[in-house]
């Protein structure tokens, strides 16, 4: 029995998880960095213990203060969120060394999914198609690699082998940039995971990033939740996902659906996982990788499914059996996800870090928000740039994007600058709109500045506001001005009347 | 009160007469212009057509952010135009070039030493924030002449890294 | 065909509005009074307009000029929300007699309905039961009603005739009071709704306020939407609703269902209405009346059937057929509304009125929120007190409770006084959480200073805080007081400088 | 600093003797307090248990609101208790009433007239705010001595309406 919960995580996803728990009437212990005192999973768990300094390697890395902490606290299971410790095979054996429970996969298939290489090994023998590249070759040097490059063809990818989200990974599109790139990609790898192994991986032109939703419970029962489109990436960081996607029919969706089961099966999976596909233009599929968590996009498809993905991870690992069989599911209306990053689109996505001074939700029918933040917050430079997810759901994908579309324009956030704008300019565009994208859109077919050369164009009334603005503001500048002036003949009458009385 | 206004090349002479009541290019104009939440946000009402933006004034330029676009307003009172008019540039170019943090960050490396030569696109340094590393390079060739932080340093944004000549 | 509503209302159901024709594609013209500039749904509206002062009868009230700055700005149709003119037949018939559409029934229907004696007499000859009183006996005088009350028999209510939302209305428990309580009774329906006639109905015991949603198209369909609880009411006003109703089962739900479709037929409905029940405990049900407008509480109703009643509004005023029949409609898991009003629920529900310092709102999955106010917005003393809604769903009755607890301590609201603990309060209750409880529950049954001898008390935490709180206050104090020492010290200084120098 | 916490019939000694170490009865205790958005919600992390409350200092008491729970606390600090212990209540019961708006509101009517007789319950002012009419009643018998308000007049909350002798 679980009847108290560590969340080993900060941010958004912390308060998930401990949202979850609470109505499962499970008590929450929120760990965090000295940072995050006043966060709000920190306010909103049942107890808080705090790690360590504001650097994740001295805070939310510490993964033996977290079981440290786990077991003071009578806490009998871990829920990893994503990022940190989440895909960390040695914290999770920890975990289960330690007598707890760790709500996630067996350290094995992390272990097995993790490390990149023989995932696309275990995949590939369980017949799943995977993308062309040097897995099952081992970890090489980049002697080597720079040697088996051209048989994979350019421009290709490389990955991390402990990665994901990005980090890590660069593009290359000649020869001649293996050196440097291989060179950065380590660096950035082994800051990032402690792990500068990379491998290289064909990069597929006009391809989709299609993932599913599995959930295995410990039982042997492996059920689907259909899709999520995630091509929408800039610098291989997901920006907006939907589900399901406009790609996708129900003969695709069942079939690769049952390839991502089967995908599972093959690392006797348990809890929550995706299978993340590419699919190209001839909707041909290959496997990429398996994440072996909760993933940031999983709002998505518990709105159109209507499963609570992070209260099934609790049953699963409480080993209660899944309630629904595959047949239950079914998708109704469609959803989109837009990540709400503190960076400034205007100006190259450059991090964004205050006080948010003010925030106002959009609100009404279809809205989810699920943030980490709120007014008052200060942003620290120390953590990922996500503040929150702005989530709609509409009976149609039309709907849903105009639903968004003012969401968006109604989410006002003062202090720090976010990429709304960014997602309000995808949000016009007739591509976007049409379904008709893939990986590349982001950053070959859609520019900040073009999307602006819109019909919707209003430059008389910004030069309006601005000189509006201006005006106000010299106009209370010079209010303080004469504040001054006030307080000098203050200071003068004051001196006269000290003059008189001395 | 007169302004020169200029976005995407248009210039709007616009005059403040009154809390209500601007004209622009000459033609007056009913507004009723509010502050949303105290302050950034604004809140317009022009001929029964309600706005609302982010406007964020800065040294060099007025920023608007209406509907997911963002229009640069270069705004001028009285006294500038007239400055202006009667006043030559007369800022030489120092041919130096501050490197500047764009956010802040902690300092992962530095590959670069004092007098050394570098060309345009070379890594100057290396930052990382919010989980990212960010390649600072150089934007010309020139040489290092001076160097104010070394790696493991924290940076604030806008804090002089590195001076090229 | 409409492509621009005038939305002729303000606060959260104006917001509502005002969302639901942006998603159709619709434009929106929000009109307002000078309190109002600054509020949400002028923001949000394409276009605003000026009613006049604070008052509501020199604006929100003032169909005359709604209906010229809707012909003004080029607007076909008007969505009058609820309150103010949603329920004036004057004011529907004006509005097509304008040549716009009324988005909601014919003036006929509203006069059929608003009359409560009227409806009560169209009803019974429908077939369908009303509470015993003194319907269909035409507007009798105060001596006419005080010789007419014996024999409906004590407790009884004085409810106005025109009346709506607890106004004008009065509970009488012996005959001495009648006097009295009918002259109060006729100066508050005076006021609020421009007409002192009132009529004596039988006060049911035990009872319980079950509401059907039913929506009737121009074509002749007419279906339900399942049952509201909203047996949850103090001063006659409705706090809190659900649906579906714990009391009802699906056989009941089906005969009153129908029965509520056969009084809608009974004038000739049109859009989306209300027909309000009685329901005592031996499962006898009595009509009380129909609300021939939108509900305060319509998004329990939305979130349980997956139905927007808004849009369905606006189509239906557009000519299009239902798109739903009563086949389609099944409710599915539990919805929980919880009004939230500035008030002071410690001291007697005073309203609290003044500026919305700061906003922190309740997030993550089945939370939604309808709000009139954001952040920096001030309460103004011309309105009703409702400033923002908030609804949980859930599986179960059980989740949807357990997520509103959550979600109301979550939910900060700083700068008013809101009647969130109150909420807090009944969600703990033992009988609310059993459903078991009648119209008189809040009044009679429930305190909010019992409620505090709760398990979960701690008043040494409180001290502590207290202390805390105090302690820093007292330092700011001390500092502002050094400060002031500065300034005193500089102003000498200022005057030894000016002796100097003169 | 040493304090005197009454709650519920209950007394708190409680000192606090530095930024996160008070002692409470004797005992100490290590406490994290730090003010959430600014002010009014606050944040206590005790023994690793996490609470917040919105705590309200006003003349009287200090109102705390915890998880729906309402706890007015009283509290004396060092000076006060000293006071209280060297002096006495010396305020003389007045015999006035004065009648003052619970809210802020539109009087609507003023049902009595000046050195009229009322009796405890007769309504003394009508005043409409929010929709709703509020008959302000007479707690007790007493004579107008002084009127202040007519029907019409907006009234700020807390202002004096009527006085009875």
């Amino acid at each position: 029995m679980i009847d108290k919960v560590l969340v080993a995580n900060r941010g958004e996803i912390a308060v998930r998880v401990i949202r979850a728990c609470r109505e499962l009437g499970i008590g929450t212990v929120a760990v965090y960095s000295s940072a995050d005192r006043s966060a709000l999973h920190v306010r909103l768990a049942d107890e808080a213990y705090l790690l360590g300094p504001p650097p994740a390697r001295d805070s939310y890395l510490r993964g033996d203060k977290i079981i440290e902490i786990a077991k003071r606290s009578g806490a009998q299971a871990i829920h990893p969120g994503y990022g940190f410790l989440a895909e960390n095979e040695g914290f999770a054996h920890a975990v289960e060394g330690a007598g707890l429970i760790f709500i996630g996969p067996r350290s094995s298939a992390i272990a097995a999914m993790g490390d990149k290489l023989e995932a696309r090994s275990t995949v590939t023998a369980a017949g799943v198609p995977v993308v062309p590249g040097t897995e099952g070759k081992g970890n090489l040097q980049d002697g080597e690699l720079i040697a088996v490059a051209p048989e994979i063809g350019f421009p290709l990818l490389i990955k991390a082998t402990a990665g994901g989200g990005g980090r890590g990974m660069r593009e290359v599109r000649t020869p001649e940039e293996m050196p440097d790139l291989l060179q950065s990609a380590r660096r950035e790898a082994e800051a990032a995971f402690g792990d500068g192994n990379v491998y290289l991986e064909k990069l597929l032109l006009d391809a989709r990033h299609i993932e599913f939703q599995i959930l295995a419970d410990s039982h042997g029962n492996v059920i689907h939740l259909g899709e999520r489109e995630c091509s929408l990436q800039r610098r291989h960081q997901k920006l907006l996902e939907e589900s399901p996607s406009p790609f996708i029919d129900e003969e695709l969706r069942s079939r690769m659906g049952t390839l991502a089961c089967t995908a599972a099966q093959a690392v006797d999976y348990l809890n929550a996982g995706t299978i993340e596909f590419l699919v190209d233009k001839d909707r041909n599929y290959y496997f990429l990788e398996m994440n072996t968590r909760l993933q940031v996009e999983h709002p998505v498809t518990e709105f159109v499914t209507g499963v609570d993905i992070v209260k099934e991870q609790i049953r699963i690992a409480m080993g209660e059996r899944l309630s629904l069989t595959q047949d239950d599911i079914h998708l109704k209306g469609w959803a989109i996800e837009c990540r709400i990053n503190a960076e400034d689109p205007a100006h190259n996505f450059v991090p964004s870090t205050g006080k948010l001074d003010q925030i106002i939700l959009p609100t009404g029918p279809g809205i989810r928000v699920d943030t980490g933040v709120y007014p008052g917050f200060e942003i620290s430079p120390y953590y990922d740039s996500l503040i929150s997810k702005l989530i709609c759901w509409g009976e149609t994908r039309q709907e849903a994007i105009v639903r968004m579309r003012h969401a968006l324009e109604e989410y006002r956030v003062v202090g720090v600058k976010t990429n709304i704008p960014f997602h309000q300019c995808i949000m016009d565009s007739p591509q976007f709109q049409a379904g008709d994208f893939d990986t590349r859109f982001i950053e070959e077919q859609f520019s900040l500045e073009e999307s602006q050369n819109g019909k919707h164009k209003l430059p008389d009334i910004a030069a309006i506001l601005a000189v509006l603005v201006t005006h106000r503001e010299g106009q209370r500048a010079a209010q303080i001005v004469r504040r001054g002036d006030r307080d000098t003949s203050n200071w003068k009458r004051m001196g006269r009347w000290e003059r008189m009385n001395h | 009160m007169r302004y020169l206004a200029t976005v995407e090349g248009q210039t709007y002479e616009i005059e403040i007469n009154g809390e209500n009541e601007i004209t622009v290019d000459g033609k007056p104009i009913d507004v009723d212009f509010i502050a949303v939440a105290d302050h950034s946000v604004f809140s317009l009402i022009l001929d029964g057509i309600s706005y609302e933006a982010y406007v964020y004034p800065n040294e060099t330029e007025v920023e608007v952010l209406m509907r997911g676009k963002r229009y640069p307003v270069h705004v001028e009172d009285e006294r500038q135009i007239r400055l202006r008019q009667t006043s030559k540039d007369s800022v030489a170019d120092t041919g130096e070039f501050l490197l500047k943090a764009p956010m802040p960050g902690l300092v992962v490396s530095v590959p670069v030493v004092m007098e050394q030569e570098v060309k345009s696109g070379d890594n100057l340094v290396i930052l990382e924030s919010m989980k990212m590393q960010n390649e600072l390079k150089a934007p010309r060739d020139g040489r290092v002449t001076r160097l104010r932080v070394q790696a493991g340093d924290n940076v604030d944004q806008n804090q002089v890294l590195i001076v090229l000549e």
